[in-house]
C-alpha cells in the first residue's frame, strides 16, 4: 500500500497543476458570491490600509520637508578676521553632520532684518553701514535636526577664533524633532494595527467561505484525494482574489488620489511651508505593497482557514 | 482482505456501544452483504474501514495493514483502493455529473484522454450518460444515487463498499445496479454491500452478515436475509 | 382534498417534461402509493403539492385551492397543512432530535406545556424517545429518518406526504412505519407515499398510481406495484 | 385556508419572543465559528471607524484652539483722544463679530516689542516713553476666523476718530481657515467612506453567515415557518452580535486611547500651542455612536443578508 501510494501521489502532481487552475477558475466562476464576498473584504481592507499609507508618506515628507528647511545660525563676533572667517567656514563645511553653509555678512544681516520688521522699520532708519549693530554670521543647514545641539558644540570650539555665539530655534526644534518621533511611531503603530485588522478580516472572510464549503471537502477526502489537493484549489483561488482585490483597491485609490490632488491644486493649506510627496512615487510603492500583501494574505489566509477542515 | 479482530467501538454519549466485539475475515474477491435493523452497527463497520472513526478496542486489517496504525497522511491512499457509496448520496453540488465522477480519476492523476474515455462508460453502465452535464440538484434521488455508484467503480477498486446503494432505487433500476456490482465482483473486486432490500438478499445467495445492537449474530454463507430467524 | 388538472412540468434544461399531462384526484382520507421507476417524476409530483415549484401547464388544487394562485406569504400556511418527509432526510443540524420535532409546533405557536407533552408521544411512536437529546449527525441513517417522520406527524397535518420513508429502513422498521402512517390515515389524514417497497405496496392493498416517464400510466385501487405489468 | 392562516399566525406571534431569545442565544452558542467570525468584523471594522473619529474630532478641537487664539490688531494715531479712544472701544464691545477687547498702550507695546526683539534688544535701547515711536492698539480676538475681514471694515470706519490701521496675519488666517474647511471636508469623505466599508464588511459576514445556513433556512420553510418566524432569530442575533461588537471595540479604544494619552502625558508636541479634547467627552461620544452603529449594522445587515436565502 505504501509504495502505490506514494507512486500515485508522484503521477497526481504531475497532472495537479492543469486541473488546479481549471478548478480554481470554475469555483470561483460558481461560489461568486463567496468570491464576490473575499475580494470585496480584500479591496475593503486595503482601501483602509492604503488611505493610511498615502497620509503617513505625506506627514513624513511634510516633516522631512520642513525638517529641511530648520536653521542654526553661527555669530562672529564683531571684529573677526579674514582668516578666521576661513577656519571657520572650513571646518564647518568638513563636517558631515552639516548640509551646507551660507555666509551673512553684516550688511546683509540688517538689510534682512528692516525687511523683517516691516511696520516698525522706521525704528531702524538711524542705523548705516557705519554703526551697523548686527553681526555677521553662518547660516547652517543641517542634516538632521536631531545634531543641532551638536553642531553648537562644534561651533561654539570656535570661540577663540571669532564665534560670539550660536542661535537655533531651539524649543521649535525640539517641539518638531518629538513631533515627527511621535508622528512616526504612531503611523507604525496604526499600520501595525490596521494590517492586523485587515489580515484578520480576510482571514475571516475566507474560513466563512471555506465553512460554507465544508461539505465539499468532506467529500473530496472520502472519495481519496490528500489533503494537498484539496487544498492547492483554494490556496490558488485565496491568491488570485487577493490579487484582484489588490488591483481593484489601488485603482479606486490611484484615481480617488489623483482627483483629491487636482482639486487641492497642490495647494496643501497647510500652515508651514511644505510640499507633498510625489503621487507618482506614492502610487508605485502603493501597487508594489498591495500586490505583494493581496496575494500573501489570500494565500496564508486560504492556508489558515482551509486546515480546520481537512481533519476528516 | 478485511479482517477485524474483536472490534469493539462506543460513540461517547452512548451507553452501549455500537459494536461490540466483532471478529471476521473477508476474502479477496468476496461478495458480501451486512445487514440488520435500524441502528445496528452497520455504518459504523463501514466508517471503520474507512478510517473515519476508530476502534475503540481491537483492530481492523485492510491488505494486513493495520489500519488504526496508518498515519493521517496515508489515509487518502487507503481510500483510494476502496470504492465507496454512501447512504445520503454525496455530491460536489459545484461539479456537473460528468466532473463528480472524473474527480475520482483526476485526484489519482489519470491524463485527459483516459478520463474522457472511461467517465462516458461509467455513467452508461448506470444508465446515465444523458444527464452528463446536469448539476446533483437538477437530478432525482435515484439518479444521485447511481452518479455515486458510477463515481465509486470508476478507478477499478480493490474493494467496493456500498452503504444501502439500492435504497432510493424503484426494483428494477436496484437489480441493474445489483448485477453492476455483481460484474464488478466477477472481474476480482471485494464487493461489500449493506443493504435492507430482502428480496435482493435472498435472491443473490451470497454470504450474508447480520448485526443486532451491534453483536456479529449471524454469518451464513448460504444467503438469506436472517435476522429474523 | 388533492386535484391536478392536466399538470404538465418541464424543468428548463429537459427536452422531455418531467410530468406529462397528469390529471388525477385523491380524496380526503385516501391513503396513497405512488410509484415508478427513478426519474418517472414522483418527486416532481410533491414537489408540485409543496408549491416548492410551480406546474408548466395546468393547475394543482389543495382544498379547492389553487395551489399555483397563493402568494408568497401564503405558502407557508399550506404547508403546515401538510406533514412532509423527504427523500434526503432534513434536519436542522445545530437542533437535538428533540428540538428538530419541537421547531414544527413551535411555528405554528403550540405552547410549551403542548409541547413538551406530545413531542416525546411522537419520538416514541417511531421508536427514538431514548434518542431524544442528540444531534442529528450522532444518529444513524435509518434514526434520521424516523425523526424526520415524527417532525411531520406532530401537528395532525391534514395531508401526509412521504418520500420514500422507508428507503433507509430495515424491513421490520419498514412495517411498523407504515402501520404508523396506517394509524395517522385512519384518523383521518389523507396520506400520500412514495416508495420503491414492492413488498409493503403488495402488502398493504391500498391504491396505487404509477408514474411511467412522467404520464399516469396506472391508477389502480386494487393496489398492486403495477408498473412492471 | 387564508382565515386558518391568519389565526395562526397570530397566535405564533405571540410566542415567538420567547423561542426566538431562546433560538438566538442557542445560535450563537452553537455556530460560534460564525458568530465569532460576525463579532470581530464587527470589532474591527468599529476599530478602524473609531480611530478616524478620534483623530478627527481632536483635528477639530486643535484647529479651534487655534483659532480662538487669533488675533486683530486695530493701531491707533499716534495724537488720539481718550475720547476717541472711548467711542471706537464702546463700538468695538457691541459688535457680535468681536468675542473680546484689549487696550495696549505705546508704553506697553515697545515693552512688548523690547522682549519680543529678544537678542536684538539693544537695538532699541535709544528710545523711552518720551520718544517712543510704538502707536497704541486695541487687540481684538474675533467670534469666528471667516469675519476677520468684516471687523477689519468696521474699525476702519473710524479712521476719521483715531483709527491708523488695521492689522492682522492675513496670509496665515486665510490659510487656517481653508486649511480647516480640508480638514473637515476630508474627515467627513473619509468617515463615510470608512461607515460605507465597515458596513459593507459586516453585511458581507453576516451574508455569508446565512449563506453557510442556508439548508438550514430551507428546512425551516418547508416545515411552514413564515418568513418573519425564520428572519426573527437572524435579526436579533445580528444585532446582538452588533452590539457586543460595539462594546469591545469601544473597550478597546478606550483602553488603547488613555493609556497613549498617559504616554504622551499632555504634551502634544505640536509646534502649535492647543490642547486636545477632552477624553471623557470624546469616549461619551465614541459609545453612543458605537451602540447604535453596532446594533442598526447588524439588524440591518441581516435583514438584507437572509432576504436572499427565503426565496424556497
Ligand atoms: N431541478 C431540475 N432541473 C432539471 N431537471 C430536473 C430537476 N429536478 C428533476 N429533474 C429531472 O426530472 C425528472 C424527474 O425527477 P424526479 O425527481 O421527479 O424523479 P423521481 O421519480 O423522484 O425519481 P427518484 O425515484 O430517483 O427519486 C428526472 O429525469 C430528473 O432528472
Ligand atoms: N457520532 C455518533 N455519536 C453518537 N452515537 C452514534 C454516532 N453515530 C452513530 N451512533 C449510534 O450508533 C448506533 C449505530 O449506528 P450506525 O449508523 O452504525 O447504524 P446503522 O446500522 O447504519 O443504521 P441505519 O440502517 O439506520 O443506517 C446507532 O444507535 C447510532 O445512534
Ligand atoms: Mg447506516
Ligand atoms: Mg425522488
Amino acid at each position: 500500500m505504501r509504495q502505490a501510494g506514494t507512486a500515485m501521489k508522484f503521477s497526481s502532481i504531475k497532472t495537479m497543476p492543469k486541473n488546479v487552475v481549471r478548478d480554481t477558475m470554475k469555483s470561483i466562476e460558481r461560489n461568486n458570491l463567496m468570491s464576490a464576498a473575499s475580494v470585496l473584504s480584500v479591496i475593503a481592507a486595503l482601501i483602509i490600509l492604503g488611505i493610511f499609507l498615502i497620509l503617513t508618506i505625506n506627514v513624513q515628507e511634510v516633516t522631512k520637508d520642513v525638517e529641511s528647511k530648520l536653521e542654526l545660525k553661527i555669530f562672529l563676533q564683531s571684529d573677526f578676521t579674514d582668516t578666521q572667517k576661513e577656519t571657520i567656514e572650513q571646518a564647518l563645511e568638513k563636517s558631515d553632520l552639516i548640509e551646507n553653509v551660507t555666509f551673512e555678512s553684516a550688511e546683509e544681516a540688517l538689510e534682512k532684518f528692516t525687511v523683517s520688521l516691516e511696520d516698525y522699520a522706521p525704528l531702524l532708519s538711524g542705523y548705516n553701514s557705519e554703526n551697523n549693530p548686527m553681526p555677521a554670521s553662518f547660516v547652517v543647514r543641517v542634516t538632521d535636526p536631531n545634531d543641532m545641539e551638536e553642531v553648537q558644540t562644534l561651533a561654539m570650539s570656535f570661540e577663540d577664533q571669532g564665534v560670539e555665539y550660536v542661535r537655533y530655534g531651539q524649543e521649535y526644534v525640539e517641539a518638531l524633532v518629538s513631533f515627527n518621533k511621535f508622528t512616526n511611531t504612531l503611523s507604525i503603530v496604526v499600520l501595525v494595527v490596521l494590517s492586523m485588522i485587515s489580515i484578520f478580516i480576510i482571514y475571516n472572510t475566507i474560513k466563512l467561505t471555506v465553512f460554507a464549503r465544508r461539505r465539499e471537502i468532506g467529500i473530496m477526502k472520502y472519495v481519496g484525494a490528500t489533503n494537498a489537493y484539496i487544498r492547492a484549489p483554494f490556496i490558488l483561488e485565496g491568491t488570485l482574489l487577493g490579487l484582484m482585490g489588490a488591483i481593484v483597491a489601488f485603482l479606486i485609490i490611484r484615481i480617488t488620489y489623483y482627483y483629491i490632488l487636482g482639486l487641492v491644486g497642490g495647494n496643501l493649506f497647510l500652515p508651514v511651508d511644505a510640499s507633498l510627496a510625489s503621487p507618482d512615487a506614492v502610487m508605485g510603492q502603493l501597487i508594489f505593497f498591495f500586490l505583494l500583501y493581496g496575494g500573501f494574505i489570500g494565500a496564508v489566509g486560504s492556508v489558515f482557514a482551509i486546515r480546520k477542515f481537512l481533519d476528516v | 482482505m478485511i479482517e477485524f479482530k474483536n472490534v469493539t467501538k462506543g460513540y461517547d454519549k452512548n451507553k452501549s456501544n455500537a459494536l461490540k466485539n466483532v471478529s471476521l475475515f473477508i476474502d479477496k474477491g468476496e461478495f458480501v452483504f451486512l445487514v440488520g435493523r435500524s441502528g445496528a452497527g452497520k455504518s459504523t463497520f463501514i466508517k471503520l474501514l474507512l478510517r473515519e472513526i476508530e476502534a475503540t478496542e481491537g483492530s481492523v486489517y485492510i491488505n494486513n495493514f493495520n489500519v488504526s496504525k496508518l498515519s493521517k497522511k496515508e489515509i487518502p491512499f487507503l481510500r483510494r483502493k476502496m470504492g465507496i457509496v454512501f447512504q445520503d448520496f454525496r455530491l460536489l453540488e459545484n461539479k456537473s455529473v460528468y466532473e463528480n465522477v472524473a474527480y475520482a480519476m483526476e485526484i489519482i492523476g489519470k491524463s485527459e484522454k483516459q478520463i474522457q474515455k472511461r467517465v462516458p462508460l461509467a455513467l452508461d453502465m448506470v444508465g446515465l450518460s444523458h444527464r452528463m452535464n446536469h448539476y446533483p440538484h437538477e437530478l432525482s434521488g435515484g439518479e444521485q444515487q447511481r452518479v455515486v455508484i458510477a463515481r465509486a467503480i470508476i478507478n477499478n477498486p480493490s474493494i467496493l463498499i456500498c452503504d444501502e446503494p439500492t435504497g432510493n432505487l424503484d426494483p428494477e433500476t436496484s437489480y441493474e445496479i445489483i448485477s453492476i456490482l455483481e460484474e464488478i465482483n466477477r472481474r476480482g473486486t471485494t464487493v461489500v454491500v449493506v443493504t435492507h432490500d430482502r428480496e435482493i438478499v435472498d435472491t443473490m445467495k451470497k454470504r450474508v452478515l447480520t448485526l443486532e445492537d451491534g453483536i456479529l449474530k449471524v454469518d451464513d454463507a448460504t444467503g438469506r436475509y436472517g435476522y429474523e430467524v
